[in-house]
């Protein structure tokens, strides 16, 4: 485990921290909200929201480059804000809306925004690490010293594509950063009854020779900061991959239809003492860089941000229906009828 | 007879079945504490305890290779797949292992499993979630390919895929499992494997469909008959082996086809029954056969494009009225 | 011109695309310290160093998803599945990743690939490495799936679907990797996406097939054309998109069509393009389509069967017949 | 490592050790006569040869009862024949005959013979390591003590299935034996350029909770024979499965085409010094079991056997050509045309 973070001597100046504290908050609220036009059937399909978990985006994602690139699975509005999509982008999507980030037709399970090299959203378990090795890859074909930072749950440490991917990339010490956010849940299933090992660290970096495979707090963001940046530099410097287990927790059902039988409210309530946002605030607050006021302003904001999000979304158009046939492939697609 | 679910009748089979053959069990993900992602398993860890009804991790390929193996020493393993779009990662286990364990071997083993699960495009679930697998896995001899359309044939379906001693790849659709209808309790109700059902009788055109598009051509059909035109509904049920023997039978009587289904329309399960049928029945068509699919497009989120690609009522009624020169 | 082996024309076009484009390169087991199981890569690790020709571990879906990672960032590479049998435990990413992402983000990514290998029923290899997964792929919106019969088009074939900005599933046949033919050396020469070519000039019979059944068919021509009877040879090359304008000017031109195919006949290539020629020339069509394929049956291991179970010329002159009624 | 084989004292007396040894021999003979009746091309497709790994087989079969289950990949002669398969129906197969094991439609790498346990020849790599949990699951199920004992190659090890098989078989404590004959080549692959950690004990156990992961040299008969029953044991016993990395050498090409260009000729003599058969006959000798007159009985005695198996071989049947639509489904088979 890294450092407890109330011991951390800051890895961020005033700026960043307090930017990051915001985008935790936009990220919380986003999220909420979509929980409520879910229940109005705004939004539809299925929809994984992010709440408890919001330090590992923004830590991790904060300390990347511009050029790096960033891909995750289906849980992945946070990540897609974290890397600094605007919050109606995401909204619309949510909403199917032709201003939406994947104009509507990826949805909530896939959101993409090329210009942040925002690299989506994935939705089969697994099978978008593979990808995050092959753009890790590509770094070092041409290279250049980006990274890729590649995100997913701890129920899809037991898919093969994983396995395959983690060996290539530990054995062409490709520059990726893999980081399982572990939340002790793959959907209704606790770690203990998914994973032969409990210790992930044991099972992520050791059997494919990654520079190194680490275990950290998640709920403190400037320790995630941390473990990422290092993961980064090594990465950068041409030593392979890295394993992050990000102990984390989410306070949402799976999806939005989970009623969560598999845990109890006290569970849920014992987790939230340890809410990575206020834990944040209390450090800043430590800090001297909030106080009551500038927190009230900064809730204020957020709250307008999403509000905005949502004006947009809902009033945005539908794709029109012709859109069915485009973005299929990049010269005129054929209908094969 | 009593009135359940699509889902329930799903339960009842299984059930019935795992009391009635201990080497019956149910494998997949959330099956047992979380009583099913879609409920169909509800309350049968409760009944049969974690022995026999088994939750995995997220490994399709590796569970589906368990069942086979499990099959192939004498147990009767039931695998479901969350939605059948998940059975794309474990797709060699399928198409090599259970398909050709017995051939390979000359006889020496068989592979009698289930493989089920929901698919379709069932709403908002976009380009992963939404696959129709029928003519993948139909395409291959040594798996049979069952897709009921009712609450009974649900039940009785599944309960002779249960008993077959052959992989059975048995496909349900997330749209049907809350579908309510009459379904027999008797527990000796089978419905044969490779038998259609004519789920409405008609002498002007014939529908071939199956799963959910069979409630979209029964609606279709009902709008014609207020036109005058008598529409008969052949549900296939069985993909695998297909019933050529009810579906000439129709074809011949109508003269006129119409192929429903929600399945891509180039290489899927249409083109497969519309060439059989051409080639058995040429001169007994007054018309081209007329297809009503998906369209050829990756499904997107959107409800309104989903809803566009769909087979509709609509669409159905346009080629019936097409193969009629309407 | 060259005299060149089919596998020698494959090579010359990734070298010359390789050498013209520093962002394609070549992955896959055993194709460069080994140059190739079949030796279609000869040479290419000497000329292109390892940067650029690359040997994985068997991990099929892992660098499938490799190879996609790298073109949704701009490379352009090529994935050799050492047979396409073994695609299939790379499904999911060819036809999930591969195939949608465009469409699931909106236009943004692009996957300029191509998968390619030999498949085939080729001798002896039984039923797990006898695969013929071109319907599979052509069943997808978002693929396109090229398979060339010559060495000339495996070369202008191959080209264009490098320079291609889409994925592209492009089939070796390993029984034509020794044919020898002329092939154009101008490093301009591209055979577009979607473009059949007429083999075979004919007025009474249409075949339209593809692959090494080309050549099947080719034969069957000629010794029909002993008999006065002139058959059309019509090669796909191109099975998504299909190059339909071709394919019904002939079958317009002959009004009897028999399709020769390796695949299996249900929901196979040949029922998905039947279908549609019966659906856009059925009034113009004097016979019902005949199909000359695979039997319905795993491919074995003795010689005798698996010849049993492949297209011949005798069935393929069969065919022909029966579509004259003679 | 477990022990050298000279000091060992022996595991078995001294009817098992002949038996075991002319075993090998029988492998060793088996394969270099199929060798030359592919040249003949009387055997056609893909024929992988074992010589050079039959301790790997004789000696973990070897201590199998009748009814555990065996398996194995394409590389499947040696491991048929240890388990007692008539050389004459694998030879029978070789060539594709009705009398064959499969009946002429599995061919060289699809071998199975249902009553004595051996669940096949499997040619897609990695694609049998699941059934083989799936073998174990049915022995737990039944509450029976069978254990399974499969059989892989190194290059399988990067195969998803594996990955997912090895956490299902470890989280449920599954009675099987999964035995990596790590002959340094996946085809013309060398080890350390397909598996980014070359000690294959830390990627087989570990990471999956395994009772244990062991390496053996496996030219060592008795060695490898005993880590297998440790093995077998601890399953037995409800410990769940043990991973064993037998160290082992080829002397054949990946299959019949391949010229070698990845080794020299001093690199495989060196190997052949340590021949498994030529090592468990000085054991034998130094013991007393054997000398140059039985030795020479027993290899006439195989000598005559394999004579014999392709005897039968080259004389029995072809299948007849209904066969084609046999065997495929054990309802009647519809064909679909
Ligand atoms: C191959 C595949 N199998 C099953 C699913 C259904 N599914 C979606 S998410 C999920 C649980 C994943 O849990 P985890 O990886 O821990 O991520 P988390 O949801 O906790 O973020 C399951 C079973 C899927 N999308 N893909
Ligand atoms: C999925 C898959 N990919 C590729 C192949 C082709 N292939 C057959 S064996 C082999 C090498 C396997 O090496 P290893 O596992 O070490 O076993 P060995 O041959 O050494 O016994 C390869 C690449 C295959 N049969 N299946
Ligand atoms: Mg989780
Ligand atoms: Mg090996």
């Amino acid at each position: 485990m890294a450092h407890a973070q109330t011991e951390a001597k800051p890895i961020v100046d005033r700026e960043q921290a307090l930017d990051w504290l915001r985008q935790m908050l936009v990220i919380r609220r986003f999220e909420e909200r979509s929980a409520m036009l879910y229940q109005r059937q705004k939004i539809g399909g299925f929809c994984h929201l992010y709440s408890g978990q919001e330090a590992c985006a923004v830590g991790s994602i904060g300390v990347l480059r511009e050029d790096d690139y960033v891909i995750t699975a289906y849980r992945d509005h946070g990540h897609a804000l974290a890397r600094g999509m605007d919050p109606r982008a995401g909204m619309a999507e949510m909403l199917g809306k032709a201003a939406g980030c994947s104009k509507g037709k990826g949805g909530s399970m896939h959101f993409f925004q090329a210009d942040r090299n925002f690299m989506g959203g994935h939705a089969i378990v697994g099978s978008h690490i593979p990808l995050a090795a092959g753009m890790a890859f590509a770094s070092k074909y041409r290279g250049d010293d980006r990274v890729t930072l590649c995100f997913f749950g701890d129920g899809a440490m037991d898919q093969g594509a994983l396995h395959e991917a983690f060996n290539m990339a530990g054995l062409w010490k490709l520059p990726v950063i893999y980081v399982v956010e572990n939340n002790l849940m793959s959907m209704g299933t606790h770690l203990h009854r998914h994973s032969a090992v409990l210790d992930l660290t044991r099972r992520g970096g050791p059997p494919y020779g990654f520079a190194a495979s680490v275990a950290v707090d998640a709920n403190d963001i400037e320790a995630m900061a941390e473990v990422t940046l290092e993961a980064a530099n090594r990465a950068r410097a041409g030593e392979g991959p890295t394993f992050i287990e990000a102990k984390t927790y989410r306070y949402r059902g799976h999806s939005m239809s989970d009623p969560m039988k598999y845990r109890t409210a006290e569970e849920l309530e014992k987790a939230r003492e340890r809410d990575p946002i206020a834990l944040y605030e209390v450090v800043l607050r430590e800090r001297g860089w909030v106080d009551d006021e500038s927190l009230e302003l900064m809730q204020e904001e957020v709250k307008r941000l999403i509000d905005e999000a949502i004006a947009f979304a809902e009033e945005a158009p539908e794709p029109a229906l012709d859109q069915v046939y485009t973005d299929i492939t990049v010269s005129p697609h054929i209908p094969q009828e | 007879m009593a009135v359940m679910q699509y889902r329930e009748a799903l339960n009842l089979a299984m059930t019935e079945e795992m009391e009635r053959d201990d080497r019956v069990f149910l494998m997949g993900e959330e099956v047992a504490e979380y009583n099913g992602a879609y409920k169909v398993s509800q309350g049968m860890l409760d009944r049969f305890g974690p022995r026999r009804i088994i939750d995995t991790p997220i490994s399709e390929n590796g569970f589906a290779g368990i069942g086979i193996g499990a099959a192939m020493v004498g147990l009767r393993p039931i695998i479901e797949f969350m939605t059948f779009s998940f059975s794309y990662v474990a797709f060699d286990q399928l198409v090599n292992n259970a398909a050709n364990m017995r051939y390979m071997s000359g006889g020496q083993f068989s592979v009698p499993i289930v493989f089920r699960g929901n698919s379709g495009i069932a709403g908002n679930l976009a380009a992963t979630h939404s696959h129709r697998p029928e003519a993948l896995y139909a395409h291959f001899p040594g798996l049979k390919v069952m897709m009921p359309s009712t609450p009974a044939d649900a039940k009785g379906m599944l309960k002779a895929a249960i008993r077959d001693d052959d992989p059975v790849i048995f496909i349900e659709h997330e749209n049907l499992l809350g579908d309510k209808a009459e379904v027999p309790e008797d527990p000796e109700f089978l419905i044969p494997i490779g038998k259609a059902d004519v789920k409405r009788e008609g002498s002007d055109v014939t529908i071939l469909t199956y799963s959910r598009s069979v409630q979209t051509s029964l609606k279709a059909a009902e709008a014609m008959a207020g036109e005058g035109v008598s529409v008969e509904v052949v549900d296939l049920r069985t993909l695998r082996p297909l019933d050529m023997d009810t579906v000439l039978s129709s074809v011949t009587k109508t003269n006129r086809c119409v192929i429903v289904e929600e399945d891509w329309p180039y290489c899927g399960m249409g083109a497969g029954i519309a060439d059989r049928v051409y080639r058995a029945a040429f001169d007994e068509l007054d018309a081209p056969i007329q297809r009503v699919t998906a369209k050829d497009a990756p499904i997107p989120y959107n409800r309104r494009l989903e809803l566009d690609i769909l087979p509709s009522v609509e669409r159905v009624v346009e080629a019936v009225n097409g193969v009629l020169y309407r």
